[in-house]
């Protein structure tokens, strides 16, 4: 592990925030704006080769009612989760990517993260469905679209502070 | 009893005769009249089907057949097709223009007098009576239709044996030649229709926006391509407790 | 093992036809449950295939955040309907992952019988699906006939046949009762002889060689690239079997059982010979046929018909496993149990792909964050890609050789 | 009763009922309609029946084929009632009409190839006097009026204004049109290797033992009946290439708009031409109304009185009711062959994929017209140098039916027909005809037909 963050850290700098090896998945921490250089070279590099791009998935840390809110350890933050793994040197990795709920704080502008769709193909669809459902956009993404639900659909419904729309083309919501 | 010997009068032949010439000649006019091509193409098959039945009725049944294989079995079936594919809906209405019209019924008007003229020239048709007396002698039965056209057109004229010019007698002046005529000229046809059809496959011509993003594609792939992946039976571990897992598999390699 | 492929189809039309906009689905008798593709079609020729998803969207994962982890076992079974048993498994090794539970001797040989069961199961039904794709409506009638066996014997194991719910976190909700062995022995018995009868009603029945063999041809590269996984990808030529390659936790399941990765060995061409001595010499093998390209329809399909068979030597060794196991076969966690705050991320070799599932806890018994990444969402990515240039007739076969399941690619 | 209905010497049906029913002398036009509407009932219950069977054998059989019952319960222990209970179904079904369909070709179109295929019927023999209208081109006719089913499914395929319909309909047009060559080369062989068109002579020249058959006349003949099944199978839309309606693909093609009683119109021309062309197979190769062992032959020699035998064919020398009972076992043993060949084409449909559009193409143009070109030239060949064959029949004895005054042919020994008007250039010109024609041995009795036909005006 150890190699790899040092090999990372004299790379990017300070772009790698955050290194945790105790937990039982243990991942690094990566700014948004250095995440695309990252990405290429865990991609490119042929000791590493993270060819796979298992999954991405974006957590919304935010307590809605603020009894809980005070006690939690976290300001509301969202993260986007990406799973690599390597088909060659079976190994896999974690990156995480903190960006705040809202773009500077006001409602509505969804957070950005540059798109790796560049590097995985497959992180076309699986951007498409983090945008739909968690609202997260993607800067450079070929078609972003939402993928699940109804292009006309509002809210991003995987948002710990959705509120599920009363009706929809006549349909009754709640 | 009455009434049956009343109408005794219709003779059948004659009803379907009117039947079918009435058929091709109203639909033949609505081929003119309507604007939906694909309508006016299906009109086109209903007259030269009746076109068809009239010959039935004449007792050539081999032609009748012909017509049906030929015009509508094969020409409409093409006409139809091409219509089929062609009229979308912007292209399905077709209107004419009215000065089209005047220019039309002036040539058509005037091959209808010659045909009529022609028609009244003919003096076997002039006295009704003695094409009636044919009709009845005709006996639809045993039409022999098909063995003498096959014959002549294999340039025996089997129906002229007893014609008094010698060639004709002995049967040697068939449609041999123009027969085979006909039929080297169909295959040239044939072959210039088949040759301009052909879909021209050209690597330079323009390639659309799809087809260029999916031939780099390709591209891309084939350099990518050449890593060999080895079928290793080695779990996967998290990179970053890369160290203490190496140690685990070589003991793993040990144990098996 | 480059596949040089140059690509035939180049055709360019000298005369612009307007090219027509067709959409197949959702409901198509051919797309897989409720799948929409947009076809931009010029004739025959399919010049752009757009795969609109989210008819069968019930968002699982927001009910994840209201349900603790043993609640929401019955959402797994629902996402691939056609291999719930696999599904359970995933969900349960995730959370045993983050409770750091280990399982007994007898639980592991009895998840290793139902998830290979499960997996001989769906890939039954893939087959005969595939068959419908193409035209011929017998096998699937035959592989069905045989999965009802198999859904029997789940019936007896756990109650359900479809929406099984059975192996939970922690084990399972029961035992086998007492015969259910060798039951499973006579049907494995009985289903031998009904593997080459489906190698001559599909693999080398020569129009379905015709109509499969060098269509959809996917190279390595592209396969890794659009994150296809399972049966897809070991088509495309890449030894990558989660069941040998997976993470610790899940590849100690199948500790000590003998079987091999279904994928086409680069130098010999061949795939691994099936061991024929093991099922008597009733299965004879059909070779590769010269028109199949490593990658096409034909390799995903005859993948998966090759897995049926490792799967039948695993569920035969794990009967004797766990008849000789002893202890109890794993009781189920507790209802509301505590999670511990952190997160966890496994996948499993489930019969499409792998199935990965993705825990997030912040210390309470309802998970924060629950995510399911399915395998035929990856898959499905492809076909635009393949699709591209073939003709009308071959979009179902390459839909249908990626055997995707709409309710996994929704969730 | 019957006896006299049959032995009613040149009287045709119309004569007998206006004579013993309505009393009249002379029929007149209302005899010859109820005659007329008598004949077309009775065909087209040919086509009714033919579906009412054939759609619960299909279910049968491909419940058979696929390890299940088929259907059991609707009318009795084998469900036969149950094509009866899908037909209510179909007449209760609501009938609708696409809003941008073209409506008055969506109404027209699948009685147009309903009548198609229903009017093959008419020049179709079922036995030696069994023919509904008897035309002396049989075959071409036949042919003609196939070709023009594809016309029903073009227009609905147009008429349904959907997309898919469209895509099943032009896909039916290619593979039908494109379909017809080697059907039409694949019967072209029998016709000319019995030199004539008239299928009641063809079934004629097959009587006797099966060898007789013309697929067992030569080994090309034997290729073409196989190469002529599968290109009927395709230009009926059946089994691996019945693109037009590919579920997996195209939905319902051409059909996919139609429900209630117009789609079922589409399904009874179906199996009627399914029905056709396989009778039009066992006539053209399998002997037609002749049971592979000559029963008919042997009922008619038992009865036959001695004295008319050499007079002429075996059939007028025997008493009407005995030709009557040998036509029932010709019918029944044509009907039997046809459904035989249906049969087989349900088989096939069971167990083998579909093809592609461009495989159809590629099967008719680069594997079924070749082969059928080489056994046209093949059995021509194998024909005039005269080859063994396994037919024993001696095809001139049996002229085309229109020279049947002449059957007992004047020719005597030698060759010579003292008929003959007696001018000298005559034999030149017979040798003339005779170098061109296919060399005839010169034993034979019968006058060539060509030449006959100067005799028979």
């Amino acid at each position: 592990m150890s190699d790899l963050v040092s090999q990372l850290k004299e790379r990017f700098g300070d772009g790698i925030v955050d290194v945790n090896a105790e937990t039982i998945d243990d991942w690094i921490e990566v700014t948004p704006d250095v995440l695309l250089d990252v990405c290429e070279f865990l991609a490119g590099d042929s000791a590493i080769k993270l060819d796979m791009l298992n999954c991405i998935t974006a957590v919304d840390y935010l307590h809605t009612d603020p009894k809980k809110a005070a006690k939690a350890d976290f300001d509301p933050h969202m993260q986007v989760v990406y799973h690599l793994s390597s088909i060659e040197h079976k190994h896999t990795l974690v990156l995480k990517v903190k960006v705040d709920r809202w773009k500077n704080g006001e409602e509505g502008s969804l957070p950005e993260v540059p798109s790796v769709a560049g590097i995985w193909r497959t992180a076309d669809w699986h951007e498409r469905e983090v945008y739909d459902l968690s609202g997260v956009l993607f800067t450079g993404h070929p078609n972003m679209k939402r993928i699940l639900c109804p292009d006309d659909w509002v809210g991003y419904p995987l948002r710990k502070d959705y509120e599920m729309p009363l009706e929809y083309h006549g349909i009754r919501g709640r | 009893m009455g009434i049956l010997a009343a109408v005794n009068r219709v003779y059948w032949h004659e009803f379907f005769f009117m039947l079918f010439a009435g058929i091709s000649v109203v639909f033949a006019v609505c081929v003119l009249l309507t604007q939906n091509i694909v309508r006016m193409a299906f009109y086109l098959v209903l007259s030269l089907g009746s076109t068809a039945g009239l010959f039935f009725l004449a007792g050539a049944e081999f032609v009748g057949a012909m017509q049906l294989m030929i015009y509508v079995g094969g020409t409409l079936v093409l006409l139809i097709f091409g219509v089929m594919l062609t009229a979308q809906q912007r292209y399905v209405k077709m209107n004419t223009h009215p000065t089209d019209w005047v220019l039309a019924t002036i040539v058509g008007g005037s091959l209808l007098v010659l045909l009529i003229g022609a028609a009244a020239g003919v003096d076997s048709w002039k006295d009704a009576s003695a094409s009636k007396k044919a009709l009845a002698e005709l006996d639809v039965d045993d039409a022999r239709t098909a063995t003498p056209l096959g014959l002549a057109l294999t340039g025996v004229r089997v129906d002229k044996l007893d014609s008094d010019d010698p060639a004709l007698a002995n049967g040697q002046s068939g449609y041999l030649l123009p027969f085979i005529i006909v039929s080297v000229h169909l295959l040239v046809v044939l072959i210039g229709a088949a040759y301009m059809a052909r879909t021209k496959r050209s690597a330079t011509a323009p390639v659309g926006r799809a087809e260029r993003a999916r031939l780099n594609i390709m591209q891309m792939e084939h350099e990518t391509d050449d890593v060999v992946y080895s079928a290793s039976k080695q779990s996967s571990s998290s990179l970053l407790d890369s160290d203490q897992s190496q140690a685990e598999e070589s003991t793993d390699e040990a144990q098996e | 093992m480059s596949t040089k492929v140059d690509d035939p189809r180049v055709i360019e039309f000298d005369v612009r036809t307007d090219e027509m906009l067709i959409n197949m689905g959702p409901q198509h008798p051919s797309t897989h449950g409720v799948l929409r593709l947009i076809l931009r079609t010029d004739g025959e020729i399919v010049s752009e295939v757009e795969p609109h998803l989210g008819y069968l969207h019930r968002c699982a994962e927001k009910i994840g955040e209201n349900l603790t982890p043993r609640q929401w076992v019955p959402y797994t079974d629902r996402m691939d309907y056609l291999a719930g048993m696999n599904m359970n498994l995933g969900w349960a090794l995730v959370v045993e992952k983050l409770l750091e539970h280990d399982l007994p001797e007898k639980a592991r040989h009895l998840r290793v019988i139902i998830s290979e069961m499960g997996r001989i199961a769906s890939h039954l039904v893939g087959m005969g699906a595939y068959g419908l794709d193409l035209g011929t409506f017998s096998p699937f009638l035959y592989a069905f006939r045989e999965r009802e066996k198999i859904l029997d014997l789940f019936e007896k194991a756990c109650g359900a046949r479809l929406t099984y719910s059975y192996l939970t976190p922690g084990g399972a909700t029961g035992d086998l009762p007492p015969g259910w062995v060798d039951e499973c022995r006579d049907f494995l018995a009985q289903f031998k002889p009904c593997i080459p009868e489906f190698h001559e009603l599909l693999t080398n029945n020569q129009i379905f060689i015709g109509r499969t063999a060098g269509i959809g041809v996917m190279s390595a590269a592209t396969a890794i690239n659009y994150g296809c996984t399972g049966p897809v990808l070991r088509g495309s030529g890449v030894p990558y079997d989660l069941r040998f390659n997976g993470e610790e936790r899940y590849t100690e399941m199948y500790e000590g059982y003998q079987f091999d990765v279904i994928v086409q060995d680069p130098e010999t061409g061949k795939y691994p010979d099936p061991h024929l001595e093991e099922f008597g010499d009733d299965l004879d093998y059909p070779e590769i046929p010269k028109e199949a390209i490593l990658g096409d329809c034909w390799h995903r399909f005859y993948v998966r018909m090759l897995e049926v068979v490792q799967a039948i030597r695993l569920v035969e060794q794990a009967l004797d496993k766990y008849e000789s196991a002893s202890g109890d076969w794993g009781q189920p966690i507790k209802l509301t149990q505590k999670l511990p705050k952190g997160e966890a991320y496994l996948e499993t070799e489930a019969p499409r792909g792998q199935m990965g599932f993705y825990l997030v806890s912040t210390g309470d018994s309802i998970p924060w964050r629950v995510r399911a990444r399915s395998s035929c969402f990856c898959n499905l990515s492809v076909t635009s890609e393949l699709c591209r240039g073939t003709l009308l007739a071959d979009v179902p076969a390459i839909v249908g050789s990626l055997d995707v399941v709409m309710g996994e690619i929704d969730r | 009763m019957i006896g006299s209905l049959v032995s009613t010497g040149a009287s045709t049906v119309t004569e007998f009922i206006s004579q013993n029913i309505f009393g009249l002398d002379d029929p007149n036009w209302f005899m010859y309609l109820l005659c007329g509407v008598i004949a077309a009932v009775l065909v087209l219950h040919v086509i009714a029946v033919g579906a009412l069977f054939f759609i619960w054998a299909e279910r049968k059989i491909a419940g058979r084929i696929q390890d299940r019952l088929g259907p059991t319960r609707v009318g009795g222990k084998f469900g036969w009632l149950q094509t009866l209970a899908d037909g209510v179904k179909l007449i209760a079904k609501e009938d609708f009409i696409p809003r941008d369909a073209d409506a008055p070709l969506f109404k027209i179109a699948p009685y147009i190839a309903f009548a198609a295929s229903f009017a093959a019927f008419l020049a179709l023999p079922f036995a030696d006097g069994a023919v509904a209208h008897h035309v002396n081109t049989a075959v071409f006719f036949v042919l003609a009026v196939l070709g023009l089913e594809v016309f029903g499914v073009i227009l609905a395929g147009y008429a349904s204004g959907s997309k898919w319909s469209l895509f099943g309909a032009m896909r039916e047009a290619a593979q039908v049109v494109s379909y017809e060559v080697p059907l039409g080369m694949c019967v072209v062989i029998p016709v000319f290797v019995a030199g004539t068109m008239n299928l009641t002579t063809i079934g004629e020249m097959q009587a006797g033992w099966f060898n007789n058959w013309l697929v067992f006349h030569d080994p090309f003949t034997f290729i073409a009946a196989i190469v002529y099944f599968t290109c009927a199978t395709a230009s009926v839309n059946r089994a691996p290439f019945d693109l037009a309606e590919a579920e997996s693909e195209l939905v319902a093609g051409f059909h996919t708009e139609y429900s209630g009683l117009r789609w079922s119109f589409f399904f009874m021309a179906e199996y009627g031409s399914m029905f056709l062309v396989s009778a039009l197979a066992s006539i053209l190769f399998f002997g037609g109304w002749h049971p592979p062992i000559p029963i008919d032959i042997w009922i008619l020699e038992a009865f036959a009185d001695p004295d008319l035998v050499a007079a002429g064919p075996l059939k007028d020398a025997v008493p009407s009711l005995v030709t009557f009972l040998v036509m029932l076992i010709g019918i029944a043993t044509l009907v039997a062959k046809s459904v035989i060949g249906v049969v087989v084409m349900m088989w096939v449909r069971w167990t083998f994929p579909r093809l592609r559009i461009d495989q159809v193409m590629a099967t008719c143009l680069k594997y079924c017209v070749p082969i059928a070109a080489v056994c046209f030239v093949g059995s021509m060949t194998w024909e005039t140098l005269d080859l063994p064959s396994m037919n024993t029949i001696n095809r001139y004895e049996i002229h085309e039916d229109w020279s049947e005054d002449l059957a007992v042919s004047t020719v005597g020994e030698d060759g010579v027909d003292p008929e003959w008007p007696e001018d000298e250039n005559d034999d030149e010109s017979s040798e003339v005809m005779d170098g061109e024609e296919a060399p005839i041995e010169e034993d034979s009795v019968a006058v060539q037909n060509g030449l006959s036909l100067q005799e028979g005006e």
